[in-house]
């Protein structure tokens, strides 16, 4: 086999391995951050009807 | 009442990383865009380069190959020094730290395990030895993976930050191994060319895009280092909204 | 019609745990097993459910749908003293999971997960790992799992153990709710569940040794 | 039975599950080898094939205790159990969702491996493709064993000691297809077929023997 061969694949692997490394980190993150919104909006919305319920019993 | 001061010490324990994580997002985008404009150079360099009269244009593959090996010890180290920081100083910090860079580390192991390989083949006419320098990375890359794996298997993160630490300053004495291997064995690997004591023996036309290239991969890793550590931190936040959440769902009833 | 239990006898080891049990329910009938520990309670359950084989006697039920009689355990949901639901995943894939398994039995629907977690009074939470739960919230989500997938009869042991008071009223409602769909209930307990109008079967457990039913 | 599957599947890529723990442990059996026998490589890529799959074999066996274990832990075994859909294709769709998380991820790792043992492509060829065919019979064989140690507290090793014998046909013609690849006068395709043949007779006969362990097992 050609020298050229083995130059391009050990950069298309490691090219690969980076780039799924990076989608990994970006899409960890975003996932992480969408999670982390709709905790907060559900605890917003719970904490607004516990208030409702407290002024009805009262 | 308790769980009131609860959440205030939580608070105040999450402080520091709320501050990195405002530094995460101001600094990550430029990182980001200089690796990119280093990769480009480097990238440019290292395929405009002469070709070794001995290895001939194989000598390509040393630009990801070196850099790769360089940061899967740096990486270590990097661990290493958090693992202090978690034992010494039980920095949170610091937990965040070594666990988000161990998937990097083993990432950047295989990336030079298998760039070896395929410059190998080539020169050496196979794909593996088992020589020192090659066994010690190997063993290197199986560590990354052990540590990945415990800090999956327990479910309190502050005790696997503090177990792994452990077990990453015992595994530390695997650097040096790896760094003097080539000269206290006699192995096919050739000998460092770059970082020595009496300065690099390799000729300028090839240390030039070695080095933007060492400079791209070094930044590639602290930009995905953070980034990684932000998610760590963000992933701890939703794990304590998520009790508290529950916590709450249940004298929501009364 | 309904569930049909004739001379039942079952052992744990060689001592016969309970022999000539008898009892028939029909639909919206309820039985409620009491007894001290190790009268048996559970075991008979067990036995309805099908996961024990009896030593004698047999459990049949008759459905309205087709008039055929077949074993009681496919058309009806076990709940016992562990919850069946994986700490690793979210309540909403459990409950998500159990609901494609089991299928609903002929002649009802169940609820959707949303519907039935409402129902048990956690609706906020079903995103949430179950392992994250209180032992009370687990238990109110493993009866959920009741809901989300039709069975006219429910078979329950100690189902209001790690329930508190409000939460036992929550059960009760569940309860009568099934009864009034034409559901069978049969459950085993040492407190008081706040059912009215269910039969009763005082446990007395060791009835022999298994020689005595042979003779 | 697709949800079985899928939360099988899911159980074992979650924290905690055994994917990637029976593909560290397949890396590190076969890679204590050539510090066994030295770092020949001739004699590393004439006994290749046979470490790569004895490593194969040992990591397949590692997870498989808790295949039904784990369901009885929790409570899941009794409503499995109780339900009119026959229960060897419960046990079938699990033994497939293992099969997928712990055994396939060891067979897209038997390349790297096997490159270690100095193989060459064929021979690495030869070893991926009878992993492929040849693990899922250790899956089903393997689900025997464990419903038969469900019941015991520590059946974890026994269930491997049940395993072994019977797997050894597997490894037998797993290991000769892959050196008749190799080696020019052997024929390749009648280890491969009777191969195939043990992976479909232990798939019929496996989930039949577990459910009956089971049925039996539960009290």
């Amino acid at each position: 086999m050609s020298h050229a061969f083995y130059i391009y694949t050990s950069y298309g692997v490691s090219g690969a391995i980076i780039a799924i490394l990076c989608l990994w980190v970006w899409l960890d993150g975003r996932a992480r951050q969408k999670e982390l919104t709709a905790l907060e909006a559900a605890g917003h919305r719970r904490r607004s009807s516990a208030k409702t319920q407290a002024e009805d019993a009262a | 009442m308790s769980t009131t001061s609860l959440v205030i010490s939580k608070v105040t324990g999450l402080a520091n990383p709320t501050r990195f994580l405002a530094l995460a997002a101001r600094m990550i985008p430029w990182m980001a865009v200089i690796t990119v404009l280093l990769f480009a150079a480097g990238l440019y360099m290292s395929f405009a380069s002469t070709s070794d009269y001995q290895q001939g244009y194989t000598v390509r593959i040393m630009y990801v190959h070196v850099p790769a090996a360089w940061l899967a010890m740096m990486c270590y180290s990097v661990m290493a020094l958090s693992a202090i920081g978690t034992l010494v100083w039980r920095h949170p910090l610091a937990d965040v730290s070594h666990k988000s860079a161990a998937p990097l580390g083993a990432a950047f192991t295989l990336i030079s395990l298998i760039t070896g390989s395929l410059w190998g083949k080539p020169m050496w006419g196979t794909w593996w030895v088992w020589d020192a320098r090659l066994t010690s990375v190997f063993i290197l890359f199986l560590m990354y993976l052990g540590i990945i794996a415990l800090n999956r298997a327990m479910d309190d993160p502050g005790k696997a930050a503090r177990v792994s630490a452990v077990l990453i300053l015992v595994g530390f004495v695997n650097i040096p191994i790896i760094k003097f291997s080539v000269e206290w064995w006699n192995t096919l690997h050739q000998p460092a060319s770059v970082m020595r004591m009496d300065g690099p023996t390799i000729d300028k036309a090839f240390l030039w895009p070695l080095l933007v290239m060492a400079i791209a991969f070094t930044m590639l890793f602290f930009t995905l280092h953070i980034a990684a550590m932000r998610n760590e931190i963000l992933r701890r936040r939703v794990t304590a909204q998520r009790r508290l959440a529950a916590r709450m769902a249940g004298r929501g009833e009364e | 019609m309904g569930l049909n239990v004739e001379n039942l006898a079952a052992r744990r080891g060689d001592d016969l745990l309970f022999s000539q049990i008898s009892f028939e329910l029909k639909p919206g009938e309820a039985l409620v097993l009491t007894g001290a520990n190790g009268s048996g309670k559970s075991t008979l359950l067990r036995v309805v459910a099908g996961l024990l084989r009896p030593e004698a006697g047999h459990v049949s039920f008759v459905g309205a749908a087709d008039g055929e009689a077949r074993p009681a355990g496919e058309v009806s949901h076990y709940l016992g003293h562990r919850n069946a639901m994986k700490p690793e995943l979210s309540v909403d894939e459990n409950l998500s999971f159990w609901q494609d398994f089991l299928g609903d039995s002929d002649g009802g629907k169940g609820l959707s997960i949303l519907e039935a977690a409402e129902e048990v009074g956690l609706g906020g939470i079903t995103h949430l790992p179950f392992g994250y739960l209180s032992a009370g919230q687990q238990r109110r989500f493993a009866l959920a799992k009741l809901l989300v997938a039709y069975r006219p009869i429910w078979i329950l042991d100690e189902p209001t153990a790690a329930l508190d008071a409000a939460a036992d009223r929550m059960f009760a409602r569940l309860v009568s709710g099934h009864l009034a769909a034409g559901g069978i209930v049969l459950a085993a307990t040492h407190q008081p569940l706040g059912l009215d109008g269910v039969k009763e079967l005082r446990m007395k457990g060791f009835a022999g040794t298994v020689q005595d039913i042979a003779a | 039975m697709m949800a079985l599957f899928l939360r099988d599947l899911k159980l074992s890529v979650r924290a905690g599950g055994g994917a990637l723990i029976g593909v560290l442990f397949f890396m590190t059996v076969v890679a204590v080898i050539p510090f066994g026998v030295g770092p020949d490589l001739n004699l590393l890529s004439r006994i290749g094939p046979a470490i790569v799959w004895i490593g194969a074999l040992l990591s397949a066996l590692l997870g498989l205790d808790r295949l039904f274990q784990a369901e009885r832990d929790d409570g899941s075994l009794d409503i499995i159990l109780m339900q009119d859909t026959p229960l060897a294709l419960t046990v079938f769709v699990k033994c497939l969702a293992h099969w997928t998380g712990s055994c396939l991820p060891l067979v897209i790792a038997s390349p790297l491996l096997s490159l270690f043992m100095n193989m060459n492509e064929v021979a690495i060829g030869a070893v991926m493709l009878t992993l492929f065919v040849g693990s899922p019979a250790l899956t089903f064989i393997g689900a025997v064993g464990a419903a038969v140690a469900v019941a015991l507290p520590r059946g974890g090793l026994l269930v491997s000691i049940l395993v072994l014998p019977f797997a050894i046909p597997v490894l037998i013609f797993g290991v000769s297809a892959t050196y008749a690849a190799v080696e020019d006068p052997a024929p390749f395709m009648p280890p491969f077929m009777i191969l195939s043949a043990l992976t479909l007779l232990f798939a019929a006969l496996g989930p039949v023997a577990a459910a009956a362990a089971l049925r039996q097992s539960s009290d």
